[in-house]
């Protein structure tokens, strides 16, 4: 594709937990369209945005339409690559249960290496 | 004279929780709801050394699947919550 | 009876609304007198008649116009927020403002606050 | 007047420091119209909201229409209770210095028990 | 020359607004190339042509407007975000949005981004 | 391969900044904007471990009466914002 430039990628970095609002939702568009360019993306989960990943949560008790969900379709757009920091996690006394398979739980030193390996960040 | 206090943001992402347990006196009401429910796991809900009651909405919690276990909280219904309203003598919204 | 009054300053498009509309609802099938409601801040943008919402998602707007039609429910709309977030009440093709709500300013929060038992804020 | 009820009396919390959005703008025009209609207003800081009160601000300076400066009519509005939290000043390291006069700052116990004196609480 | 982009989430109605017009015309008057602003979230309501501010107050819509006029500066608008807020595209009378933005979705976004040497979130 | 930090939240009230301290490198730099110029009085920044450059937009300093007297941080113009977006390798916004 025209657009495709093999030195950029865009990490998505998420901060704030499921359904409050919407930036984990507006998030996760930015990353589905991403995807379908074929634009390298990687999401980050830290903060209260860990909890986007954590299992059991269901949104429509609270009426609102679980975005989470979408989160099974990454393969299908070829993202691959699902950071959390692992501090975030131990902070709020969460297990590694999360409802997705590709997760990688990084160290604190991990996690910011990772994250500033890409060109692009947007933070939600 | 007691106060209930609707609290609706996590704490771990802003200091509204912080600054409502400064005012928490002793026999008031706590009700957690929406993100606030995240506060039930938060270390300094046990810096709480007054009386109070710990409230969180039953499906707010449960859409976030938070367990309460180790915590001293109950759950309760939007019905209660507005029960709650006249029961106490105010309401502070933490938000 | 215990009389309650409450103030919206959260928008629309927040999941946090749907916890006001479900209080409200909750109020209205009680023993209590809910004697209006005081849109202010952000919170006038639930008074957008334009609003679209993809069809499953919380039809947040629709449900305070249905409030305000089955219970009666006054809906008070702070006029000076609102046209700072791009509503008028010019009475014209332009205008958003859906006629469930009636345009006010704080001095109807005065009266509301002065008759309620309790005002809550949400 | 007949709105006047004594037993009533309304607390605005202010929590948002001054400039990045309109919170205190929003609670000083209730403050306003509430002293206008004979209510007993008291106005409470906490938290950020504390630099609302600070000695030497200047919003011209960004842009932003300065409403600190009407905080001077206060008397004008027979708005005399204003309280302000003295530990959101110390963790913010800052001393009494005030633009207005009638500042009372309290303790963390006396500026609970004295919001709570209220019957109407609104924070902004 | 280095290219830029800046995407805003930020409201109209919020001071904030105010440092990133402050920065995007400091962009314009430096030897960048500024190649579009991308409008996403509640940054869609900077589009909105109807918002009536005191005459004393910053004057956040006209500035985009005039950026857009004296710079050709590209505005791109998200307009599923800007729908959930209100403002749609329909080519009548309840047209909020303003001539000098350009209707357009996360498309754009993935254009900006590969084009641009920075991307900068306001 | 250096970091351009934008904080624009006050970390007295968000979570924000203590992420962005997560996150922070040698040699990156952290430009303090709005009302995330109230946290070069904040206790975290001592917590600094790493050498980064601690900077302020001038305006946004003065117009809140900031006293930078007892910190690291010096004031820039928006204009060297600009130029710092470009002298650095990527930006994250914490706001």
């Amino acid at each position: 594709m025209t657009l495709h430039q093999p030195n950029k990628s865009l990490a998505l970095l998420n901060s704030k937990a499921p359904y409050a609002n919407n930036a984990g939702k507006d998030a996760l568009d930015i990353a589905l369209v991403f995807g379908s360019f074929e634009q390298a993306t990687a999401l980050f989960f830290q903060g209260d945005g860990v909890y986007q990943l954590m299992q059991g949560q269901d949104g429509d008790i609270i009426s609102v339409k679980d975005y989470l969900k979408t989160f099974s379709a990454f393969e299908f757009y070829d993202i691959e690559d699902v950071y959390v920091c692992q501090q975030s996690l131990i902070e709020r006394g969460l297990a590694s249960d999360f409802h997705i398979e590709q997760v990688q739980v990084l160290n604190q030193h991990d996690f910011a290496s990772k994250l500033t390996t890409h060109s692009t960040i947007l933070r939600f | 004279m007691t106060t209930l206090h609707i609290v609706r943001q996590s704490a771990f992402t802003t200091s509204d929780f912080a600054q409502c347990l400064q005012t928490v006196k002793d026999s008031d009401c706590i009700v957690f709801t929406d993100d606030g429910c995240y506060n039930l796991t938060h270390p300094c809900i046990k810096q709480l050394s007054v009386q109070v009651e710990l409230k969180a909405i039953i499906e707010h919690v449960n859409a976030r699947a938070i367990n309460l276990t180790n915590t001293k909280a109950t759950t309760i219904t939007m019905n209660e919550l507005v029960a709650l309203t006249f029961q106490t003598d105010r309401v502070i919204t933490w938000q | 009876m215990n009389k309650l009054a409450v103030v919206i300053t959260t928008p629309p498009y927040s999941n946090l609304i749907i916890t006001a509309l479900n209080y409200i609802e909750a109020a209205l099938h009680s023993d209590i007198e809910l004697i209006g409601v005081f849109f202010y801040q952000d919170g006038v943008l639930n008074a957008n008649s334009k609003v679209q919402l993809a069809s499953d998602e919380f039809q947040t707007i629709k449900r305070w116009q249905a409030l305000h039609e089955q219970y009666h429910l006054p809906l008070h709309l702070c006029i000076t927020a609102a046209e700072k977030r791009g509503m008028s009440d010019e009475n014209d093709a332009d205008n958003l403002i859906h006629p469930a709500f009636t345009i006010s300013g704080l001095g109807e929060l005065v009266e509301l606050s002065t008759s309620a038992d309790r005002l809550v804020q949400f």
